[in-house]
């Protein structure tokens, strides 16, 4: 049971990736790939998950010289930081693009920007 | 080569035979070919006086050097062929300056008479004369195809392109010669023989009166003097190159004369038959039989 | 061919039609209406065939007689159509337009009669006589025995007899009259 | 020695404190700005210089002081320190290019800048994965910002489509990252290499996301439609910074992780990379957008890069020269160019011609091209030799052709560009300023092309030899273009003849080179000294015909294959350049230049196969191959035979001399031909008689020296333009010195090498004059020429001595050449060649009397009426050949008795005996000097009986001609010369056929087709890209496990 | 322009002898004389035969060695090939047909003359080599026959040309015009046949003549 937020992640990586391919629309493939990015974070999290452990915070409950064995491993805890904060900015950057995009020919219909082609 | 004075008197006295000769030969085939048509036709000596006539003319005119150089050229060449031609095969007084070079040499100072023939009467500046050029010219190339494949059989045959040695190996009676031995390149020989005398089939190049005549359209007095004595020597040395080469050579000026008469007699026997050839079917005419036969002459050696 | 004289002269102001043989008829007309007649002879009547345009010089009536003969091939009858046209800087309009060769003769007419056709092609070059200065040769007035005698150095000793005397005093020389 | 962190810590303060500044002092912030780059270029330089000269060991360094797994630590090698001081550089002079757009943008725009700076210097160092991919997305990110600096619908949708690309890649380099963490337990690229997680099945998923990603990363073929957008819609310096700094960070990232993945993935990445590598030079066929063509290339030449990382395990010890060379020019090459598209603002290739208002971009642009295709003075063709040489010995032969192939497609749409460039009239494009800050960094980077070019020799043993004496002086003439021609050509002249002294002495021993030399050094002199008749300044034109010179100086020189291969490409260079000087030359010049770059690869398969089965390098391999040898020696003179225009590849030759001047024709046709006949004899030498495959090769070599002399001599007398019928002739002569080599006898090889040397003097006479004339009529066709000669006497006592030695009419020197013909083929018993070659050799009387008769005999047209004599520039080298032929042609035995002597060395049996002047063979004699003297004495005799016959004729004037009563009307409708044997054409006609030439074009339509039909799968919406990633990952996949 | 106007002058000048200014390649004006650049137009001169003994043999060689220019003009020029079939055969006397004025001898005259033939009859005359003979045959050439009293048909030919022998007869027979050939040799053997010299003596004569009836004389006054 301990892989049920693996296969989440999993399961919301393939939605996130169903969103980017299908839609038209870029807000939505937007959308799709921050799905797609808070999926990826899941998964890190649940690798670094050992069942029966607690979370890796220091405190009262868990000791410092015995924390070894209580808490889960803190390493990908610490990547999902940066990642999230890398999605955030991706994100943020894309809509200011689709803001541009719009505001060109205020439509936002993917397949009208092909004026780069061959 | 220390006697070389005497061997320079000996050339000349040929010179003068072969020249008197071409003349007296040139008139036969007149009076030959007056009778084919029921003339009687000009007397024999008849070229002697149009010679002297043509010498004897007091005014001339000319376009500019080159067309004042162009019959020296072209007399040079029938006498450069001359000079390097064996005329007598064993005398050595006879053969002239053929030490000098071989059937290859001959082959190509044929050019230097016709390049010179060429400019001359390009610098007359007559379009008539350009156009005869240069339809003489490119009959010319196909002539040569036979000759070249008849030659390189020959030298096939007799391991040699020296004259002596081809006409050493033809002696000893008719079953020697070359027309014996080798069949097919005396065909291919003689249809070529054809197209270098330039008479009937192929004189599309000095046709009287299709373009005035072809190249000497501007040549005149002494100039067509000195054309008309080339013309004669050299027919005597074309048909002496052939007898050379497939008729066994000639051991005594007899033989000599006799052999070019027939020879000579040939090109005139077909010319009298034959009306004249357009210049594309006189070109392709030399690329079908004369090429089949020379090619075949070199397979069957 | 009386039909067609009679639709002519319906349409035409024809003047002494004569009648040479059953298939040739010459017929006159006005100077101004000969194109248009030899135009309807050729569309309508079936005259395709142009021979030829001459010129007859009455100088004791002052006048060009022009003559255009026409052939029909079909019914094989010629019809000449005669016009009068004044002799002093007589001009004709020109009928190229109808057959390219009348362009020819008219240009022959001009240099010969001195009648110009105004817009016929190159009417005005010379046509056989090359550095002719006089007036036209065929003319009746120009006398071509003295134009011969001042130009040409004629060889003296050359008296005409009549062909009678001179025959009769050949053969019979010793009969004195 | 500055610590390398400095390289981080400076631009990270640096960016801060630009955005501090706020928007208003753009200035002061730009300054901080470069002075950032310029302390981080410091920093790599002086690193790397400590690597490359003392024993620096490389530097580990620890963040927060502890170690690996618990902290992110970076390396400091020498990869490293060279990787990041290429990318320092580039982003420095970028920089500079950009200062005026990132000002306008502002200060944010210039802090994105260094950040994008940064991240590629800690992608390179970083030996931790995660860091890796955040730095790898902090890059990425600073890309898509600065993208947006063109303000424009193009780059914004450009830039979306890079972000959705990213977006996906480096989410896959996340997961893979996440699971090599799950299975190694360790960030620590050095602690994956040990865990070696590769085994475990999971672990081989996480190390080939890892790798797919940063392959994505590196625009593999179906995955890089986004790639291109992106170069097209960027700005060209953010391009150029795309393309050199960020593409070679990438790739040293790909070659860092290679250490996970273990030897499996080599064959792998080596398939993708050269898919990429012809896929996208092919499709560069149909290319007209300026800067999309540039996205195709750079794609191309960073596949060929990933192959080469694919091949190492081929390249053994060579692996980093030819991986360091190539990725040098590709980054000097690109930046460049991209540059340059920035500066002239062109968007069809066909406007590139823009350029020639501004002199230095065009040299930028050739030094440009020359580099990315691996032209000699630069790394690139080292590196592309040693490629080529590794991988021929290691036996991978279908990776040799493929590389080879897609260089020459990528060679095809450069060239026909740079034609463009230099060709295409530029009167109505529009002006544009050169802007200082825009010129520096190309012009940094040119240079930097040249020294390094110099540089990467020294690494090569085999170019030990190779002189750069001539090199420097070519510089120098670069340097001094603004001079008048005059100046120009006394310098380069008085050098060349310097050059001569110096160089000559080292061929007394060999008479082969020596006549080589004569033939090339003095046909230098000559043409240099011909040259003279040109006013104004001829901008480039000595630089380029010295280079030719210099390459064919080196050919001879040349101990080696390498050297010849550096002589060839350096030859192949400067005639390029010269034949496309012509007006309408642009064409011909371009088909040039398709053919030389073919044969220079079909060469260097040739040599390569030579080096393997000898070992080593130097002319004596060229004998003994052992593999494959017909299709080396077949290749090899294939490669050579591109340069004599045998048959099947002439076709560029008619048109190229068609069009040049008088010296550059004499050039090009006299003396440029003669470079394959040495090559031919080098080769012909090496593979000798004995071998079975020898034999079949030799047959259909004469073959096709009879077909070329056949058809060159035929289509040249149906030639309405002098010049162009002169370079029919030469096709024809070369075909008869093909077919003499090909003899393989002594009298053939001395018939041949006895041609070379006359063919030299009498063509070299015909150029002259006739382009002279031409020059001076300005009109090259025959028929608006005639009756020169009472303008011209001497230029026409030059050419009727030239007609004659070429018809090989006895006296002169020609007919030796024929006589040797004659007797070699009845040795030989090749008859039926040799019949083609003597019927032509007869056919050549055609041609010669058109030209002779319609330039000089024939009516003088109104317009010639006061034409004055050529000018004394071009009369002194004519008369010197002139005098050259008549002695030979007096004495033959001065030139026959050598060589005889020298080919006894090769060809003992058949030699010619020679008592006195007499030449004689076993079948028969000549002897010229009595030949000579015979017909000059018999000459004189008559001409002096004639000039007593006819001592007073009138000279007339042109028209006094019997025109049946008549007179003639005007000299030009009196003037024969249109079309002058339309008999013989009618008869002989079916031989012109233009069957090469269709055939050549048919191959390049189906080029052209295959790249148009295919380059549509970049439909340009931005989610089929998506979908193209996706399914590029998956079939990857399926394939490798 | 100066050239125009002189031009303008002569009425019969040929378009293509007007003067003309051309451009050349190099960009200078050059003027154009068509009659002084195309023509040479120097005098004839009399050659006298060296001496006497020489001269007899020449003039047999000449005498045997007529050769005709094929040059017909008028009816008689019809009569001439017949010479040359089988039952005339002037060949028996060393008469031969040559195509160019250059190369022939005899000038046949054949019949009547008009101006226009007579400009070119000139021209190919004096492009013949001496020493040359007219044979001018038929009444036309004499008097001008039955042409007498023609506006364009000359009467008497020596005023123009020199004439060596007259043929009379409203076109001879062939048997006359050998006739006339053998009255021309023995004139030529005689040496009285020097009509070249008689027209380079009285040439300008001759040239006055002509002019006055060739008003387009537009070729120069001697053709060569």
């Amino acid at each position: 049971m301990e892989y049920i937020s693996l296969i989440t992640g999993f399961i919301m990586l393939m939605i996130g990736l169903w969103g980017i391919l299908s839609q038209k629309n870029i807000i939505k493939i937007i959308i799709g790939f921050t799905i797609f990015d808070t999926a990826i974070n899941i998964i890190i999290i649940s690798i670094g998950y050992i069942s029966g452990r607690t979370a890796p915070i220091l405190d009262k409950a868990v000791p410092v010289k015995d924390a070894v064995t209580k808490i889960v491993d803190p390493i990908p805890q610490a990547l999902v930081l940066t990642s999230i904060v890398i999605s955030l900015g991706v994100t943020a950057l894309m809509l200011a693009y689709a803001l541009k995009l719009h505001k060109y020919k205020n439509t936002l219909e993917i397949n009208k920007f092909k004026d780069l082609k061959w | 080569m220390d006697n070389i004075a005497i061997k320079l008197l000996f050339t000349l006295l040929g010179l003068f035979i072969v020249l008197n000769w071409g003349l007296i030969q040139a008139g036969i085939m007149n009076k030959i070919v007056a009778r084919v048509g029921k003339r009687i036709g000009m007397p024999v000596y008849q070229p002697y006086f149009n010679l002297i006539k043509l010498y004897s003319k007091r005014t001339s005119i000319t376009h500019g050097v080159m067309f004042y150089l162009g019959p020296l050229f072209r007399l040079s060449g029938g006498v450069g062929m001359f000079l390097f031609m064996p005329l007598i095969f064993g005398s050595e007084y006879w053969s002239n300056f053929s030490f000098a070079g071989d059937v290859v040499l001959i082959l190509y100072f044929q050019f230097f008479g016709m390049l010179g023939m060429a400019l001359g009467a390009g610098e007359g500046g007559h379009p008539y004369s350009a156009i005869g050029v240069s339809r003489g010219l490119s009959q010319w190339t196909t002539i040569e195809l036979p000759l070249t494949l008849a030659i390189i059989s020959i030298a096939i045959q007799y391991h040699s392109l020296s004259f002596t040695d081809i006409v050493a190996a033809q002696q000893g009676g008719i079953t020697h010669w070359t027309m014996w031995t080798n069949p097919l390149a005396t065909a291919a020989g003689m249809l070529a023989f054809l197209g270098t005398m330039g008479h009937s089939p192929f004189d599309l190049v000095k046709a009287p009166n299709e373009i005035p005549i072809g190249p000497p359209t501007e040549y005149h007095s002494t100039f067509l003097g000195v054309l008309r004595t080339n013309a004669a020597i050299l027919h005597v040395v074309e048909s002496v190159l052939f007898m050379n080469l497939f008729f066994g050579g000639a051991t005594s000026w007899f033989e000599l004369i006799l052999k070019t008469f027939l020879i000579y007699f040939w090109s005139v026997f077909v010319g009298v038959v034959f009306p004249r050839f357009r210049i594309e079917q006189s070109v392709s005419w030399f690329l079908k039989v004369p090429l089949i036969l020379g090619i075949l002459a070199i397979i069957f050696i | 061919m009386e039909q067609i004289l009679q639709d002519i002269g319906k349409q035409f102001k024809i003047t002494d039609i004569v009648k040479k043989r059953d298939n040739l008829n010459f017929i006159t007309c006005e100077k101004e209406q000969t194109i248009s007649l030899i135009t309807y002879l050729r569309d309508i009547k079936g005259f395709s065939h142009f021979v030829l345009l001459s010129v007859v010089d009455w100088i004791e009536d002052g006048v060009f007689q022009l003559v255009y003969f026409l052939n029909n091939p079909d019914k094989k009858i010629d019809i000449g159509i005669r016009t009068m046209i004044s002799r002093e800087n007589a001009t004709m309009t020109s009928a190229h337009h109808l057959w390219e060769q009348i362009a020819t003769y008219q240009r022959e007419l001009k240099e010969m009669y001195g009648i110009d056709f105004p817009g016929s092609p190159r009417v005005d070059e010379s046509f056989i006589l090359e550095g002719w200065d006089d007036i036209p040769p065929m003319r009746r007035e120009f006398d071509t025995k003295k134009y011969s005698e001042e130009n040409f150095f004629p060889r003296e000793g050359r008296e005409t007899n009549d062909p009678e005397e001179y025959m009769k005093k050949k053969l019979y020389p010793d009969e004195e009259k | 020695m500055v610590a390398p962190i400095y390289i981080i810590t400076i631009p990270l303060g640096i960016a801060f404190l630009i955005g501090v500044l706020g928007k208003s002092n753009k200035n002061i912030g730009g300054m901080f700005m470069l002075i950032a780059l310029a302390c981080m270029s410091f920093v790599s330089a002086q690193w790397f210089i400590s690597f490359m000269t003392s024993t620096q060991s490389p530097v580990y360094i620890y963040t927060a002081g502890f170690k690996p797994p618990f902290s992110i630590n970076l390396l400091m090698g020498l990869n490293e320190a060279f990787f990041t001081l290429i990318i320092n550089i580039a982003t420095l002079l970028g920089a500079i290019y950009l200062y005026n757009n990132l000002k306008k943008q502002g200060t944010n725009a210039m802090s994105v800048f260094l950040g994008f700076a940064m991240a590629l210097n800690v992608m390179v160092m970083t030996r931790d994965i995660f860091n890796l991919y955040v730095f790898l997305e902090i890059a990425s990110v600073a890309t898509a910002g600065l993208i947006i600096l063109e303000q424009g619908l193009k780059s914004t949708s450009a830039g979306f489509k890079y972000m959705i690309a990213t977006g996906i890649i480096s989410s896959i380099l996340l997961i893979g990252i996440i699971f090599a963490y799950n299975y190694s337990g360790t960030l620590n690229i050095d602690g994956l290499i040990e865990a070696n997680i590769g085994i475990l099945k999971g672990g081989a998923i996480a190390i080939f996301l890892i790798l797919i990603a940063i392959v994505l990363e590196l625009k593999p073929f179906p995955a890089n439609g986004w790639a291109l957008d992106v170069y097209q819609g960027a700005d060209s310096g953010i391009g150029a910074m795309i393309s050199a700094a960020s593409a070679s960070a990438s790739l040293y990232v790909l070659y860092k992780l290679f250490a996970i993945a273990g030897e499996s993935w080599y064959p792998v990445i080596a398939v993708l990379g050269i898919i990429t590598f012809i896929a996208s030079n092919l499709f560069g066929l149909k290319q007209t957008n300026s800067k999309r063509l540039l996205g195709y290339s750079s794609i191309g030449q960073i596949g060929l890069l990933i192959t080469v990382l694919g091949l190492s395990p081929y390249l053994g010890d060579k692996f980093e020269f030819i991986a360091v060379t190539l990725l040098i020019s590709h980054y000097l090459a690109k930046a460049i160019l991209f540059w340059i598209s920035g500066i002239v603002k062109a968007e069809n290739i066909k406007n590139w011609s823009n350029l020639r208002k501004k002199p230095l971009l065009v040299a930028l642009f050739g030094t440009a091209v020359f580099l990315l295709l691996g032209f000699p003075p630069f790394p690139s063709f080292f590196g592309k030799w040693e490629l080529v040489m590794q991988l021929a010995n290691s036996g991978q032969f279908a990776w040799m052709t493929a590389i080879l192939v897609g260089s020459f497609f990528e060679g095809i749409y450069l060239f026909r560009w740079f034609g463009y460039t230099l060709k295409l009239d530029n009167k109505e494009l529009p002006e544009y300023k050169m802007k200082l800050n825009k010129i520096i960094p190309p012009a940094i980077f040119g240079v930097a092309a040249y020294i390094l070019g110099y540089y990467s020799g020294t690494f090569v043993d085999a170019a030990k030899g190779l002189d750069y004496i001539p090199l420097l002086f070519i510089a120098f003439i670069a340097l001094i273009n603004f001079l008048p021609a005059w100046v120009k050509n006394s310098i380069s002249l008085t050098g060349v003849i310097l050059y001569i002294a110096v160089i000559f002495p080292e061929f007394d021993g060999d008479l082969l080179r020596q006549i080589f030399a004569a033939i090339f050094l003095g046909g230098a002199v000559l043409a240099l000294f011909a040259g003279f008749y040109s006013k104004g300044k001829r901008s480039g034109f000595h630089v380029v015909t010295l280079a030719m010179f210099a390459g064919l100086a080196m050919l001879l020189k040349a101990d080696n294959l390498l050297e010849i291969f550096y002589a060839w490409e350096l030859m192949t260079i400067g005639s390029y350049f010269l034949l496309i000087r012509g007006k309408k030359s642009m064409p011909h010049g371009y088909s040039y230049m398709m053919f030389s770059l073919g044969g220079s690869y079909a060469l260097i398969f040739g040599f390569a196969l030579a080096f393997v089965s000898f070992g080593n390098l130097d002319l004596q391999s060229l004998s003994g191959i052992t593999i494959y040898p017909t299709l080396a020696y077949s290749l090899m003179l294939l490669g050579f035979m591109t340069k004599t225009a045998s048959f099947g590849l002439h076709i560029w030759l008619p048109g190229a001399h068609g069009e040049a001047v008088v010296d550059i024709h004499f050039m090009a046709s006299a003396i440029l031909l003669k470079a394959g006949v040495f090559g031919i004899i080098l080769v012909l030498l090496g593979m000798g008689t004995e071998a079975s495959y020898a034999k079949y090769i030799l047959y259909t070599l004469g073959w096709i020296g009879a077909i070329s002399a056949l058809i060159g001599n035929i289509a040249a007398s149906f030639q309405e333009s002098a010049k162009r019928l002169l370079a029919w002739s030469s096709i024809g002569q070369l075909g008869y010195i093909v077919f003499g080599l090909a003899l393989m006898s002594h009298l053939g090889w001395m018939a041949g090498i006895f041609y070379t040397a006359t063919h030299f003097l009498y063509k070299g006479v015909l150029f002259l004059t006739i382009g002279g004339i031409a020059l001076k009529l300005g009109t090259p066709y025959m028929y608006r020429m005639g009756g020169l000669i009472k303008k011209m006497p001497f230029s026409f006592i030059a050419v009727l001595i030239a007609i004659i030695t070429l018809s090989g009419i006895p006296p002169l020197v020609g007919f030796a050449g024929k006589w040797l013909f004659y007797n070699a083929i009845i040795s030989q018993g090749l008859y039926f060649q040799g019949i083609v070659v003597l019927f032509s050799g007869i056919v050549a009387f055609l041609y010669l009397f058109r030209l002779i008769y319609s330039v000089f005999l024939g009516q003088l047209k109104d317009e010639h009426r006061n034409v004055k004599e050529l000018p004394l520039c071009l009369l002194i080298p004519i008369y010197i050949l002139i005098i050259a032929i008549m002695i030979i042609s007096a004495r033959p035995d001065f030139i026959l008795k050598p060589i005889g002597n020298y080919l006894l060395a090769y060809f003992p049996s058949g030699a010619l005996n020679w008592n006195g002047t007499m030449a004689s063979t076993g079948l028969g004699y000549w002897d010229g000097y009595w030949v000579m003297i015979i017909v000059g004495v018999m000459f004189t005799l008559l001409f002096g009986w004639l000039l007593i016959l006819n001592s007073k004729s009138k000279k007339v004037k042109q028209f006094n001609m019997v025109y049946a009563g008549e007179k003639p009307f005007r000299p030009e409708t009196t003037h024969m010369s249109y079309n002058m044997f339309s008999g013989y054409n009618k008869a002989l006609g079916f031989f012109m056929m233009p069957g090469v030439t269709g055939f050549w074009n048919w191959m390049s339509d189906i080029l052209h087709d295959t790249a148009n039909y295919f380059r549509r799968i970049y439909s340009g919406n931005g989610q089929s890209y998506a979908i193209h990633i996706i399914a590029y990952i998956i079939i990857i996949y399926l394939i490798v496990f | 322009m100066a050239i125009e106007e002189q031009n303008k002058k002569n009425k019969f000048i040929d378009p293509d002898l007007e003067k003309r200014e051309i451009l050349s390649p190099d960009g200078e004006i050059i003027k154009i004389d068509p009659m002084k650049d195309y023509f040479c137009d120097a005098k004839p001169k009399v050659h006298e035969p060296a001496n006497k003994v020489i001269e007899k043999f020449l003039n047999w060689s000449r005498a045997n060695s007529l050769w005709v220019l094929a040059f017909g003009t008028g009816c008689g020029s019809i009569e001439i090939p017949s010479l040359m079939t089988s039952r005339f055969d002037a060949n028996r006397f060393g008469v031969q047909m040559r195509p160019t004025p250059r190369q022939s001898s005899v000038f046949i005259i054949s019949g009547y003359l008009a101006v226009k033939t007579l400009k070119r009859v000139i021209r190919s005359y004096e492009q013949m080599q001496e020493p040359r003979y007219v044979v001018a045959l038929g009444s036309c050439t004499v008097n001008g026959g039955m042409y007498y009293d023609s506006y364009n048909t000359i009467n008497r030919l020596d005023y123009y040309i020199p004439v060596d022998v007259y043929v009379a007869g409203c076109m001879p027979r062939p048997e006359a015009m050998l006739a006339g050939f053998n009255k021309l040799k023995e004139r030529i053997k005689a040496g009285r046949a020097e009509g070249a010299n008689e027209y380079a003596e009285k040439f300008d004569w001759y040239k006055a003549n002509q002019k006055k009836i060739i008003k387009d004389w537009n070729m120069p006054d001697y053709n060569w």
